[in-house]
């Protein structure tokens, strides 16, 4: 069922002038996790921005929703309203993996966002942000930055433990502190949300009277946490950030903070989705490739942004 | 009872119970032999349901021994009291409001193989055991939670019969029942014991006793002081002085004439209550006690709670002392200076777990407050006044309405509009489940309440009751007044005669 | 009948004028019978949920940790292990287990309750949160895939054209409404509801027959969990997240009474069918989440005010305890 | 005071325990002054939410809504405009907005339940939904940062060496107290939430007390929002997302009747004092937050079990009621 997304004529690798030229009407459905944090409220936002900007473009925005059977349901009815592509950034890869397939068998290109399938089969195309790379960015950041100091207490706030994709970041990070000799002393989880970020922070700076670095998953519940370490008079480590929101990196590019860098984790990313799916539907490929067709798995960079290059990301960085 | 010496069916021998500090039974014995009527005797709180508690299984005991037919048992619980053969109307009504009157009499023990229920066989049964309670026009399959208190005392009784029982317990099963209700109880209960079933029969009525007793046994203060009297060899004077340790003359207070130019108080026009009652006009001036004489199932209650605007009025009008008051709003009757002591006291009058004194203070505890702080000594002083004049027991303010006897609840009624003062008090069964002595004592208050200007409802489904005490009675039926008469101008059989008629008419 | 049947007829109004703005709004797209199995199969896990929480909700009792219980049976149904068992012998292995797994979660409930004398509320919310840290642990918090095909076959086939899903659903509301309905345990279950003293005194076993409920309870949480698998053909520690709520929304809206003593299975499954044709309104008509949410706490007080209109004969009744939850 | 007092002294067992294993497990760090007041810190939002819910559950209702509330009032409260006019006037400005959204948000449920006679659950479930969902929509989904330093100054300073946020909770609790116990408010809500039939035909006006006791924990829902954006200093629609379990687990681990008629501030504030201890001693542990939550299941029930033991006088009446949720 690899070609059944992609329909059988030959794509047009038109220039991109081409691809942005208004096509055939095309509908898309895109369904996602509740917009219950800012990274994902970026991401919802996004995507209804580029289906807005895109005239060709009807974009079905099913729900925000943290239930696998709901989130079946809808791709269900996408599959039913015989819609002609689909976005879906799953609220578990595994769980939609089976409903994804069958839209796929429906003859519907599925673009898979940020949490994968379990299947290949399920998705015509995958676009990811790499959590086990952006562990990595962070973990080897520290390592630069405390190298020399085997004996330094590093801390972790990650969001909802149970996610598969914070597990993947936890390794990530664990895995690049083993290089230096460094390992995670103090891991408080907070929950993506600005409330979580500073329960667990102001916890987390009881329980270890000194550190040297904290790496916080996300920028949001960020907010939180900084506002804990504000009110504990804290300042003698380095804090690093995730996913990049517009506060965040003012505070990198201001200096005074403690937050020194953050790790990318993009959120446009159902955006380009939507531009993908747009593209296959419309049996079009991406321009800068010599590929003729979209790619079948896009893993997206996860650069560590740091006073340094902070100009270059602002400008995309989401307003949490 | 032929028998010379037959061998007793149950022997009770030495009970004790202790609940916190209240010993509720010091010692108790009882003896009850098959196919008698035996009955137990004590005043509010002397600890008659305590002890029939013990035997149904609801309680344990702290000491003693019970024998079963010569052996002795334990009584862990209601199932086992139900195995044994001892089925129990318990004094606190104890039907499921949500369920129909045939699944309530089944309940614990329904139609049904295994575990389907045979609904038509259930309902016929039950029809059946409505019938020979004289309650044939009952449907088995109306909810019980419609049921007036009355009927639902009926449907508690057909329970036990629908047990296969060798003793049934009867606690107070006449509170609320009139006194066509009574005979009919009394015609089953002869059925019952000419089978030689036995019966445990608790009443504060004398004279239920003397028409229905076989043998009896007297409770004070939790424990027994005679066992197994006769009922004919013993005069009532006795009974009395063995329930309360004194003599209790037990009559109505002296009319007092109310003066020719006393005001009308409350006046009552073309009052209706759409399927309940229409166009009702009375009224009840200051010092007149007015009593509303009819069957269970007349609408009293209904009249009485819409006048209080516990109930919203579907047409006419209620002023008290000229000023209107407005349909459905309890608000505004208090404020006019009504008070309503209600039919059931557990549902509408108590707050079981709180102290007595907040039960008695529950309309007046803003007036003893100061902008918003409760005065709570103040509010306990009042209280330990009403307890007194009422003999409320335990006389103490702070023990929880819920641990007190049947008789006691209902003198916290009374005391919250006493406490209050009221120009309008409408009492609904104000002596239900109160013993001869109290019963004495709230007699003489409601009359000097009357004496002092307090214009007065009471119902009472005993006629005997409603004509002592009030100056004039309407004779209810179905809503309608039948006659307006002067209390003296009527008796029982005038009343029962005029009722009777109405509801063949 | 009659006066359940006049309860519910309040929420067949509410659904009705549901399905007619579905129809107004999407035209044929909503009324396809595509979309209509869409309705019932996603309506079918909490649907099967709802029906044991009606159970313990009429009994005056409550169960939060049905969702948590549900991701537990879920996780547990599709460990390796287990799969591994059922694939050398029957998939129904893996039916057992889970329904094992549902039940002895429900005992505990029940057990802590009736004999612990803890209140619903808090024994429940406890196992909810146990539950939940249970699943992640024998998880290790990754999502197990269901690879068992006889399993998955099973519980993704259609019947009749009817997925299997949706008879389960049917099935289990049948069950309900002649267990609650025609049975002692039904009536008992009402009685304890309606006055657990009396019942008592009446000489039923009380304390065990809320154990049973639970258990009830327990074990609809592990079909909805095996329907979950089925539908997922994955096990995780998140399935059933705030299905509690759901369902207590959906038995409550349908007219069981949350003091007890009063429950309807008609009443339950229509109100399960309301909320997920809401939802797949909204779908159709491609409303924002936010609005959809602020329309959805306006419905769902609509369709309790439509439900007492025609109920008028209890309204009274209900006046007097409206603050009684 | 006797009963209440005894009824609670299980639960300050519980929290000796607790604050015994931090003691033993971490020693020192734990019994930090710094320590103890990022527990009481923690315990203070969650804290004045409770205090509100008692009154609602003493009489015998229920709010699930306070924690969408909560959120709602810390977005209106920090928007833009609302800053705007604070920085040109005082902040004491978005103070009394965030409290109007709570008393308007608690007048709408009130309204609903008494004049409306739709459950309280019910209700406040569609307030709940609908809450979050106006919080949405009027925040965009953004996270509004708190700029007034005013009001951030204020909220995060310190008075006594004690956090204004902890004084806030404790000033909140002795209010909660006195209300409840000393003056005809408290009189008439436990009044209602005992017998509410008993409490009309005595002439208290219950409808009126019942909307009063909706706005009460409305405007309490006001100020944990208000307390949050001192926190946070951020406005967002997430804050306070599911506090409403927490709240009322509080609540009714305190010792607060779920069926009314019985409530206990002192309670209250212990149950929220020991989960926010518990969460603490599993940090300072940086235990594994499955392993938390199974163990946090465990202690609820023991907790909930070692205050009946002590408040034995009341066994008896809590066993006849077992299910009553
Ligand atoms: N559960 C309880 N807890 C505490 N005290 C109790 C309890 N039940 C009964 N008592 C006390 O035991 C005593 C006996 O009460 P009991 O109900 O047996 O009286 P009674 O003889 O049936 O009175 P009445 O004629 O008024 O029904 C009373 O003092 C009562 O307050
Ligand atoms: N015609 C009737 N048909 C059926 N049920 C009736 C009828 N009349 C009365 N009832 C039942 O009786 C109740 C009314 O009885 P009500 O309480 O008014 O009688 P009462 O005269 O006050 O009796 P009591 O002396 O017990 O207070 C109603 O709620 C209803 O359940
Ligand atoms: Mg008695
Ligand atoms: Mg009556």
């Amino acid at each position: 069922s690899s070609d059944s997304g992609g329909g059988s004529a030959q794509p047009s690798n038109a220039s991109s002038e081409g691809n942005a030229a208004a096509g055939d009407e095309v509908v898309i459905g895109f369904s996602g996790p509740a917009a219950d944090h800012g990274w994902l409220g970026a991401i919802n936002s996004a995507a209804i921005a580029q289906g807005d900007s895109l005239e060709d473009v009807d974009l079905r925005v099913a729900e925000g929703t943290n239930d696998a059977n709901l989130q079946i349901s809808q791709v269900e009815q996408f599959i039913n309203d015989k819609v002609d592509a689909i976005v879906l950034l799953p609220t578990d890869g595994a769980a939609l993996t089976a409903v994804a397939t069958k839209a796929m068998d429906a003859g519907i290109p599925v673009i898979n966002v940020d949490r994968e399938f379990s299947s290949p089969a399920a998705a015509r195309t995958t676009i990811l942000g790499d959590n086990y790379g952006m562990g990595r960015s962070a973990g080897e950041y520290i390592c630069e930055r405390l190298g020399g100091k085997p004996d330094a207490v590093v801390a972790e706030i990650p969001g909802v433990d149970s996610l598969p994709l914070t597990q993947d970041r936890s390794k990530g990070f664990a895995d690049a502190l083993k290089t230096c000799g460094l390992d995670v002393d103090n891991r408080v989880p907070a929950d993506f949300t600005v409330a979580g970020g500073e329960a667990a922070a102001s916890q987390l700076l009881a329980a270890a009277p000194k550190i040297d670095a904290i790496w916080n998953h996300d920028d949001d519940q960020g907010h939180g946490v900084l506002a804990a370490i504000d009110s504990a008079g804290r300042d003698e480590f380095f804090m690093v950030g995730g996913a990049g929101s517009k506060n965040a990196m003012d505070l990198i590019k201001g200096g005074e903070s403690v937050l020194e860098a953050t790790v990318l984790y993009p959120s446009t990313q159902a955006a380009d989705g939507v531009r993908l799916a747009r593209l296959i539907a419309q049996n079009k490929a991406m321009s800068d490739l010599v590929e003729v067709e979209v790619p079948k798995r896009i893993v997206l960079n996860a650069p560590v942004v740091t006073s340094d290059n902070v100009d270059q990301y602002l400008p995309t960085a989401f307003s949490s | 009872m032929q028998d010379e010496n037959p061998r007793p069916l149950l022997e009770v021998r030495g009970l004790t119970k202790q609940f916190g500090a209240v010993q509720a039974l010091k010692g108790v014995d009882l003896s009850v032999l098959p196919g008698e009527v035996h009955c137990v005797m004590g005043q509010n709180g002397a600890g008659k349901s305590t002890l029939i508690k013990t035997l149904s299984g609801v309680h344990q005991p702290d000491e003693g021994e019970i024998f079963w037919e010569g052996e002795q048992v334990g009584i862990p619980s209601p199932t086992a009291a139900l195995g044994l053969g001892i089925a129990t109307m318990y004094q606190e009504l104890d039907v499921v409001d949500g369920l129909s009157i045939a699944e309530n009499i089944f309940l614990g023990h329904e139609q049904a193989t295994g575990g389907v229920l045979h609904v038509k066989k259930a309902n016929a049964v039950a029809r059946t055991l409505l019938r020979r309670l004289g309650h044939g026009s009952l449907s088995p399959s109306r909810e019980v939670g419609t049921l007036s208190a009355a009927n639902k005392q009926i449907v508690s009784m057909a329970r036990a019969l629908s047990r296969d029982t060798k003793l049934i317990i009867m606690d107070e099963p006449s509170a609320i029942l009139d006194a066509g209700e009574v005979q009919n109880l009394f015609r089953v209960v002869r059925e019952l014991t000419s089978q030689g079933i036995a019966v445990v029969y608790i009443s504060h009525r004398l004279e239920e006793i003397r028409e229905i007793g076989d043998r009896i046994s007297v409770i004070k203060d939790g424990q027994s002081t005679a066992n197994n009297l006769d009922v004919a060899d013993t005069p009532k004077a006795e009974l009395i002085r063995r329930m309360t340790g004194r003599d209790v003359a037990n009559v109505f207070p002296e009319r007092t004439a109310i003066p020719a130019d006393a005001p009308v108080v409350l006046d009552v026009a073309e009052l209706e209550l759409a399927g309940h009652f229409e166009k009702l006009s009375f009224s009840v001036r200051a010092g007149e006690i007015l009593g509303f004489a009819g069957l269970v199932g007349s609408q009293r209650s209904e009249i009485v709670e819409t006048i209080y605007g516990a109930r919203k009025a579907t047409g006419g009008q209620v002023s008290v002392k000229g000023k209107k008051l407005t349909a459905g709003s309890v608000t505004s009757a208090v404020d006019a200076g009504i008070g309503l002591s209600p039919e059931e006291r557990k549902s509408q009058g108590l707050i079981l777990d709180e102290p007595i004194y907040k039960n008695v203070t529950l309309s007046t505890f803003e007036r003893f407050a100061r902008t918003g702080l409760l005065d709570e000594s103040a509010e306990r002083r009042a209280a330990r006044e009403q307890i007194d004049a009422l003999e409320l027991r335990p006389a103490d303010p702070q023990r929880p309405a819920r641990t007190l006897s049947g008789g006691n609840q209902q003198k916290i009624l009374l005391a919250r509009w006493l406490v209050h003062g009221t120009t309008v008090l409408l009492l609904d069964e104000p002596t239900r489940g109160v013993d001869v002595g109290a019963r004495a004592e709230i007699y003489t208050l409601i009359r000097r309440l009357a004496d002092a200007g307090t214009a007065i409802i009471i119902i009472s489904s005993e006629i005997e009751e409603v004509l002592g005490l009030s100056d004039n009675v309407l004779v209810i039926d179905d809503g309608q007044v039948l006659a307006q008469k002067t209390a003296t101008e009527i008796d029982e059989h005038g009343v029962l005669d005029l009722v009777m008629k109405g509801s063949a008419a | 009948m009659h006066g359940p049947a006049g309860r519910s007829l309040g929420l067949v109004v509410a659904l009705v004028v549901l399905v007619l703005i579905g129809l107004v709004t999407s035209g044929d797209r909503f009324t396809s019978s595509e979309n209509m199995l869409v309705i019932l199969r996603h309506a079918s896990i909490i649907g099967v949920l709802s029906i044991g929480v009606t159970f313990v909700i009429t009994a005056g009792g409550i169960d939060l940790s049905v969702g948590s219980v549900l991701g537990l049976t879920s996780v547990v149904g599709s460990l390796t292990a287990v799969q591994a068992a059922a694939s050398e012998s029957t998939w129904l292995l893996m039916v057992v287990v889970s329904l094992l797994v549902g039940a002895v979660a429900g005992l505990i409930n029940g057990v802590i309750i009736a004999y612990g004398n803890v209140v619903a509320f808090i024994a429940t919310l406890a196992t909810l949160v146990a539950a939940r840290g249970l699943a992640e642990i024998i998880s290790e918090r990754r999502t197990l895939l269901v690879t068992n095909t006889g399993f998955t076959k099973f519980m993704r086939a259609d019947f009749l054209g009817v997925p299997v899903l949706v008879w389960i659903f049917a099935l289990a509301a049948a069950a309900g409404w002649f267990l609650l309905n025609r049975t002692t345990f039904g009536r008992r279950t009402v009685a304890i509801g309606g006055n657990l003293e009396a019942s008592r005194l009446a000489g039923i076993k009380v304390k065990r027959h809320i154990v049973s409920l639970y258990v009830l309870v327990g074990i609809a949480a592990g079909v909805a969990g095996l329907m979950m698998m089925g539908r997922t053909t994955s096990g995780t520690s998140t399935h059933g997240y705030l299905y509690e709520l759901d369902a207590i929304a959906a038995v409550v809206v349908g007219g069981t009474l949350l003091v007890g003593g009063r429950g309807t299975i008609m009443g339950t499954v229509l109100g399960v069918l309301i909320f997920s044709t809401l939802t797949n309104v909204f779908t159709q008509n491609n409303m924002d989440t936010s609005v959809q949410a602020l329309a959805k706490g306006a419905i769902i007080v609509l369709a309790v005010l439509l439900q007492q209109r025609f109920a008028s004969g209890k309204m009274r009744r209900a006046k007097k305890q409206p603050l009684k939850a």
